[in-house]
């Protein structure tokens, strides 16, 4: 088997999910289980790969897909910050609701065709003199520009969380709201502003899928992607290194399925399928967690109650 | 003030229903269709004709288990994810059982329930031990292994019990199947099952020592651990219960429905359960109430969609519109400011009642 | 990338469609996968629509179906006064004999359907998924340089098993000593997966693709171009079930299935009134498979005439032994 | 003295509850005012009115004599108002260090500028003799140790106007000795201070003026130097509260519960036990005085059964413990009164008669068939009876325990422990933040199940109430037994001298 061929496609299929899980992270973080992820990816997707058809500017297909996302967020945002309703439920709306709009829409402006519309894929840019690394430079460092970003987001994740006053309000109001709230912090703000970070992640999580992995929008691309997500930041133990980890873990699992499916033609291939979720479940056990996440998770906030 | 309460607690909601349809309507009047034709449609699906009426019962019947089985984990406070994974083990161990090991009859069909029962509790106890020995998080556990029930099940249609040619394991014989309740209608006794299972649940949860113990546990670990019941057992119990009648719910819609595993087999039947326990504030008598609704929204949106022939997608879109305008309906009679309001007029009243006192 | 097109706009489905006079008579199509996924379900809605314009019948259409509703959605049309059912695949074989039971004067045509599943109201279609399979396994012989084919299915069905055998035994009849590599994506609509699958055999050195799996497919077709680079394409791709060519650089030529073809004999059955208890069968001889265009840059004149022999062995029983 | 804050006519209303009706409250420059008023008179809800938490149903603000309208705590921590509030708002994944600069606006820049500020945090704390730790997690200090990063929080703010919600019901009396002096620091520095307490002798000690608060509503405000204890309390509920004296056991009977060199965690000296032998005895009521996280909460956890001890042996009722189990313990009918009342003690979302009979649902009189149906018309009117017997003013005995006010969500412990007369009762800080009546209450009951041969252990961070009900005192420290004294005339310098390990 071809290790280099192996890493890369790892990076190439850890990159979707690592971003989303960086979006639930960011929800999470405020106290919002959001696990409407697949719908805020799949709407994502679709506005990414129409922009960058029409526009021919993967970019701007990028920037499409984290509006989109934003967009199809804020009810989400609204009804489980503002009206403080069930957020599972609303995380189960979005996974409807979104999905279908893309594909209404997909419907409407292209119609139906016996070829997928394709758009421009952005280019990869090697990074100078790292791009020359033996093996792994070309591996890690000529990849696209949104390979790049979702590290970087990794890295500036860590520091806001850890190293800066304004990540550590954030965490605040993910662990204890009133207690924030009496330290002059604006938590309702606050959670608006996770759902849009969220929403932005997670819309480009799912623009990346049509701009820069593959050219074609179609109606099933983000194939629970979202789901993976989520079990990521748990998994990850809500820490921006643990979320890339166990994004690494899993596209590696199933980047290494694909491969030995080819090998073995004659063992069904539903058992290659189930290894990186067996996988999942194996380092949990091995490893445990107690660890139970932001405090308020999941629960709503509202400012006169006791 | 009671009376009221509960007055606006029906209507909020309802009237939030009625704005998704118009909502709808809008969308279809838009796509140049017609939205008084699309209602009709819509309730001609449902309910236009007996069998569209067992159909919509047929249809609810899967859903109550898996809402069942959400509501009864949450009530413990455990939050599992695994209603997919649970119901599909207990319809494989039911196909198994009613296909491969050559038995039929009313004694076969009874034997394939209890088999489906029993995988259901298995394969929700794995989340529950791991739970409570390592600690692990039930949630991400039960949605791995919903992955990998789906794909155990792909591996026995498409080799191990394959039948055929076709990629689908042999139907459950004709002696074995849930019969019908009345032969000329498609419903068969499954729905009464179901019925029954949520009777029970309702009994246990709120009727005996046990269930107010579980009730207990799951509000308040800590207090409960404290006042001497045994958190770890009932976390334990209550995956496993929570797992059986998923599982049970396979069984019945195999013996019932499907007859047979298929690719697309239950597909979504887990999260959809969870929403709708969840929208029935874990009340098992709700949760059938919204599961039917549900089912009423489904079957009759196939037939809206057939007739007025606007893209599958929209019938989604008014689906989800539905869930979002009623759910947040609940949430607002219930948020502070609103409470007060309602409270407004009876307030004076009840204040003064508590200084004499 | 070259970008296609976006075709005319099909928003409602229950307008008529065709010129030809109106005949009175309506069609639908219950469909798992979305009608415009390019692939699978987008190629059935086609042949539909084909069929009816040229006989004035009215189409209708359901698409993205769960499994579960199956049978509500085919009940729905049969209510609502259609005249036949269209089921582009097996999976409704059981739904489509339970419904078909309470509406005996509805016709059911199921495509893929199996041989034993024709009653008094269903006909099966059925396209010889064999000799889609060496149709496509003889270019991709004569094609290859490496001897490594890759095929990539969708599900593990019985027709992409059929069509990768096929695929196989044509491709060993021409050259021996071909391997085949075969994987399954466990999805029709994964492009990514389809993506991965190709560069994991475009790493074991397989240069000529065939695959059956939908939008899939055109993720595996993407992979391929990129690995051709901007040079000479070197990597190639035959497509089904439409001709496919130009669609992508790498695609050298398809194997194209005329399941509108098929579906008007069934139509026409319907009014005749002879519909049932049949299976119409589309092969090579009754024009129902063809070989589409050829990239004439990619495939030189004499490989197209060697194919075509091959074409012709295979027509009259000899091919691939 | 001029006026810093004047609160008119506020009136705050919960669904149909009134918490406040028609307030008036006037604060002066430099001045310590304080609160008094019954548990759920309304207090806390004023003040939370004053920081922007709660909007008022009506009323009015005025800050230096200027009518101000404080939308949320933002907003009042701009305006200059400070507050330490009742229930700890603390987050428990942090440290004490980052619990302190949250939200910090005083500061410019991204980065936390952990040097300085630390060394900023030291001074302050320094200057006014609060011992932090600074890199601790909250989750790992001590009741008081949380209430005095509370404190420190609330003056690396810098207020001029400080509000303290019960800041002295977890600290102990040297502990309090400091906050008084951190005070009358603050008035030096002619800062206000709002201060809240149930403690009549910490109140009579520290205001300058009193507001007393009945039902929602004011009675009065009077000077300190114009009022004394008695005529406080009168105010405060109606009706006079004639002197407590409780008689002291000298001779208990056969011994409860025997501990026997038990150790727990030993190496961790607040979270654990080191050796502890000692032994309750029928009818008398041990208390265990000490400093708040000596290991008390371990030694309450062990005899109740919720831990296992790591080393040594128990003796219940003359047998030997083999298994540690909360549920062997009641079986055995040992009471609990845990520390936490709302974590440990109450089901918060069940009703006040769920609670009541949260331990005994399987029995006969409850429930058919060994709890296979509930009587849910017996347990109502055994709840009911409960109401009467225990005086819990609650709506009715449907309502949550949640929104009780603190006094009646222990009386609705006390219901459930004491009904099934107990051959132990554990009592871990049983009056804490209770008003006096309550208190009062609280202490009777527990003499009450000491007449019917009850053994009890007190544990309790309140000094004067160890005194005043143990037959015998324990100190702790450290996770070690300090000393044994009697209970009649105690040798108190000497038990002091114990409590801080010397
Ligand atoms: N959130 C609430 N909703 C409805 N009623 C409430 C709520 N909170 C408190 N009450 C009721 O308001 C009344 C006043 O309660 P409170 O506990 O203050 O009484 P109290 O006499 O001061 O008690 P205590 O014995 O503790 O001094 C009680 O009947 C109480 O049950
Ligand atoms: N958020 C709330 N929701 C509903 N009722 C509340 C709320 N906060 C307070 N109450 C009710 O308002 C009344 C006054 O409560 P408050 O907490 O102000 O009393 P307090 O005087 O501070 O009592 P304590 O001495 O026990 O602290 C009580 O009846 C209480 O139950
Ligand atoms: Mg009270
Ligand atoms: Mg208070």
């Amino acid at each position: 088997m071809d290790i280099g061929e192996l890493i890369l496609s790892t990076v190439r299929m850890a990159t979707p999910i690592l971003l989303v899980a960086l979006a639930e992270l960011y929800s999470e973080r405020a106290g919002l289980v959001n696990i409407g992820l697949d719908g805020i990816m799949s709407f994502g997707a679709l506005a990414g790969f129409m922009v960058c058809f029409i526009t021919g500017s993967p970019f701007l297909g990028i920037l499409a897909g984290a509006m989109g996302g934003i967009l199809i967020n804020m009810i989400y945002a609204y009804c489980t910050i503002s009206l403080c309703a069930e957020q599972i439920v609303y995380g189960m709306a979005i996974n409807i609701f979104a999905p279908a709009v893309a594909s209404f829409i997909y419907r409407i402006y292209f119609g139906v065709s016996s070829t997928l519309a394709q758009d421009t894929l952005m280019k990869s840019i090697a990074i100078p003199y790292l791009k020359d690394i033996p093996f792994l430079g070309k591996l890690l460092f000529d990849q696209t520009p949104m390979v790049y970003f979702a590290y970087l987001m990794v890295v500036f994740t860590a520091i806001f969380f850890n190293k800066t006053k304004k990540g550590l309000n954030y965490k605040a109001v993910g662990e204890y709201p009133k207690a924030a709230e009496t330290l002059g912090i604006n938590v309702i703000r606050q959670k608006y502003v996770a759902c849009m970070i969220c929403g932005a992640l997670a819309g480009i999580g799912g623009a990346y899928l049509t701009t820069c992995y593959v050219n074609t929008y179609s109606d099933g691309v983000v194939a629970g992607r979202g789901f993976i997500a989520l079990s990521a930041v748990i998994f990850g133990r809500w820490s921006s290194g643990g979320v890339l980890l166990a994004c690494l873990l899993f596209g590696f699992c199933d980047a290494l399925q694909l491969r030995l499916q080819i090998m073995n033609t004659s063992t069904p291939y539903q058992l290659f399928q189930m290894i990186p979720y067996v996988c999942t479940l194996v380092a949990l056990a091995a490893f445990g967690i107690k660890k139970a996440g932001p405090k308020a998770n999941g629960k709503p906030y509202m400012r006169e109650e006791r | 003030m009671k009376l009221k309460k509960t007055l606006m607690s029906v209507l909020v909601p309802l009237a939030s229903v009625i704005l998704a349809f118009v909502i709808g309507a809008i969308i279809i009047a838009a796509l140049g269709g017609s939205p008084v034709q699309a209602v009709a449609y819509l309730f001609q699906g449902a309910f236009g004709t007996p069998n569209n009426f067992a159909s919509t019962l047929v249809k609810a019947t899967p859903l109550i288990f898996t809402g069942l089985c959400a509501c009864f984990a949450y009530r413990c406070g455990v939050f599992n994810l695994g209603g997919e994974g649970q119901f599909i083990m207990g319809s494989i161990a039911t196909c198994w059982v009613a296909t491969t090991w050559g038995i039929e009859g009313p004694g076969a069909m009874v034997l394939c329930l209890l088999c489906g029962i029993i995988a259901g509790g298995i394969w929700g106890a794995i989340p529950g031990i791991l739970k409570i020995t390592r600690g692990l998080n039930e949630m991400i556990v039960s949605i791995m292994l919903n992955y990998v029930a789906t794909l155990f099940m792909g591996l026995l249609y498409t080799s191990v019990l394959r039948d055929g040619n076709v990629p689908q394991t042999a139907a459950v014989p004709d002696a074995t199947q849930l019969q019908r309740i009345v032969p000329s209608l498609r419903v068969t006794w499954g729905i009464v099952i179901a019925l029954a299972v949520a009777a029970v649940v309702q009994y246990f949860l709120f009727s005996t020592s046990k269930g107010f113990q579980l009730r207990a546990v799951g509000l308040n670990m800590t207090a409960s651990r404290f006042n001497g019941f045994s958190v770890k057992k009932y976390i334990l119990f209550s995956f496993v219960v929570s797992g059986a009648i998923a599982g049970l719910g396979g069984s019945v819609e195999l013996l019932g429905t499907q007859y047979r595993l298929i690719s697309g087999y239950a597909v979504g039947y887990g999260f959809d359960g969870v929403a709708m326990a969840l929208i029935a504030q874990l009340n098992p008598v709700a949760t059938v109430i919204v599961a039917y609704f549900f089912a009423v929204l489904r079957t009759g949106a196939n037939t809206m969609q057939a007739g007025t022939g606007v893209p599958t997608s929209v019938i989604d879109i008014i689906q989800a519109l539905v869930i979002v305008l009623a759910v947040a309906g609940f949430a607002l009679v219930k948020l502070p400011q609103i409470r007060q309001w309602l409270a407004g007029r009876g307030g004076k009243k009840t204040a003064e009642k508590k200084e004499e006192k | 990338g070259a970008a296609s097109k976006p075709a005319a706009s099909a928003s409602g489905s229950a307008a008529a469609s065709g010129s030809a006079a109106a005949s009175g008579y309506k069609v639908a199509m219950v469909c798992d996968s979305s009608i415009s996924d390019g692939g699978w379900g987008a190629a059935c809605y086609n042949a539909m629509v084909d069929a009816a314009a040229d006989l004035g019948w009215e189409t209708a259409y359901s698409d993205s179906v769960a499994q579960s509703d199956y049978a509500s959605s085919i009940t729905s049309y049969c209510d609502l006064g259609y005249n036949m059912i269209f089921l582009p695949g097996n999976q409704y074989s059981d739904a489509t004999v339970q419904v078909a039971k309470d509406y005996p004067d509805i016709c059911f045509a199921v495509l893929n359907g199996a041989e034993d599943l024709p009653t008094d109201n269903i006909t099966s279609i059925l396209p010889n998924a064999d000799e889609i399979g060496y149709m496509a396994g003889a270019l991709a012989g004569l094609m290859t340089k490496t001897n490594v084919l890759g095929f990539i299915g969708g599900m593990e069905i019985d027709t992409t098993k059929a069509k990768l055998a096929g695929y196989e035994a044509a491709a060993k009849a021409v050259n021996p000593d071909i391997t085949v590599l075969s994987a399954y994506a466990g999805s029709f609509d994964d492009t990514a997966k389809g993506m991965e699958l190709a560069n994991g055999m475009l790493s074991k050195n397989a240069d000529v693709f065939f695959g059956d799996a939908s939008a899939v497919d055109s993720g595996a077709r993407q992979a391929i171009d990129t690995a051709n680079g901007d040079g000479e394409i070197g990597i190639y791709d035959i497509g089904q079930p439409a001709d496919l060519l130009g669609q992508n650089p790498c695609v050298i030529c398809s194997v194209v299935t005329d399941n509108a073809g098929m579906l008007k004999l069934a139509m026409q059955d319907a009014q005749a009134g002879s519909f049932g208890n049949k299976t119409i069968y589309g092969s090579f001889e009754n024009g129902c498979l063809s070989v589409g265009a050829f990239n004439d840059e990619l495939v030189s004149a004499d490989i197209q005439s060697a194919y075509m022999d091959f074409i012709d062995q295979m027509a009259a029983g000899t091919f691939p032994g | 003295m001029e006026e810093i804050l004047r609160m008119e006519h506020i009136t705050k209303q919960f669904g149909s509850v009134y918490a406040n009706r028609d307030i008036n409250l006037e604060v002066r420059r430099g001045e310590v005012h304080t609160l008094l008023g019954e548990n759920g008179a309304g207090k806390s809800t004023l003040m939370n009115v004053l920081f922007g938490l709660y909007q008022p149903t009506a009323g009015q603000i005025y800050l230096n004599g200027k009518p101000v309208k404080i939308t949320s705590p933002a907003e009042a921590v701009k305006l200059g108002i400070g507050m330490v509030h009742q229930h700890f708002m603390l987050v428990e994944a942090m440290t004490v260090f980052e619990n302190i600069i949250l939200g910090d606006k005083r500061t410019k820049g991204v980065f936390i500028d952990r040097d300085a500020r630390r060394k900023e945090i030291t001074e302050l704390a320094d200057r006014y003799g609060l011992e932090v730790e600074l890199d601790k997690p909250i989750t790992e200090i001590a009741v008081g140790a949380q209430q005095r990063v509370e404190i420190l929080k609330a003056l690396y703010r810098g207020a001029e106007l400080l509000v303290l919600d019960e800041p002295t019901a977890a600290l102990t009396d040297l502990e309090v000795e400091g906050l008084f002096e951190i005070i009358e620091k603050l008035k030096k520095e002619n800062k206000s201070v709002i201060f809240i307490s149930h403690k009549m002798r910490e109140v009579l000690k520290i205001s300058d003026r009193i507001t007393v608060l009945r039902a929602g509503q004011t009675v009065c405000t009077v000077e300190r130097s114009e009022t004394d204890g008695a005529k406080l309390a009168n105010l405060m509920m109606g009706r006079e509260l004639a002197p407590s004296h409780y008689e002291k056991i000298e001779q208990p009977g056969e011994p409860v519960m025997t501990l026997d060199h038990v150790s727990y965690h030993k190496a961790s000296k607040h979270s654990g036990l080191n050796d502890i032998s000692l032994s309750i005895g029928r009818g008398e009521i041990v208390g265990i005085a000490g400093v708040d996280g000596n290991g008390q909460s371990q030694l309450a956890q062990i005899v109740t059964g919720v831990l296992t001890p790591d080393e040594g042996e128990a003796d219940l009722k003359g047998s030997k413990v083999a298994k540690f189990t909360p549920n062997g313990f009641i079986v055995e009918n040992v009471a609990h009164i845990p520390e936490d009342r709302n974590k440990m003690g109450l089901i918060g979302n069940m009703s006040v008669q769920d609670n009541i009979v949260l331990k005994s649902t399987e029995e006969p009189r409850f429930s058919d068939g060994h709890g296979a149906h509930l009587k849910k018309k017996a347990i109502h009117e055994y709840a009911l009876s409960m109401q009467e017997k225990y005086d819990i003013r609650c709506e009715s005995v449907e309502q949550e325990t949640r929104n009780l006010s603190g006094g009646n969500q222990q009386k609705v412990i006390l219901a459930r422990e004491l009904e099934g007369n107990p051959d132990l009762l554990v009592a871990v800080h049983p009056t804490r933040g209770l008003d006096i009546g309550a208190t009062r209450f609280v202490h009777d009951s527990m003499i009450d199940a000491r007449g019917k041969g009850c053994g009890v252990l007190l544990i309790s961070a309140d000094f004067d109430e160890v005194l005043e009900i143990s037959d015998r005192i324990i100190v702790m420290f450290e996770g070690q037994i300090m000393g044994v004294y009697p209970g009649k005339n105690p040798p108190i310098e000497e038990i002091s001298l114990a409590m801080a390990g010397k």
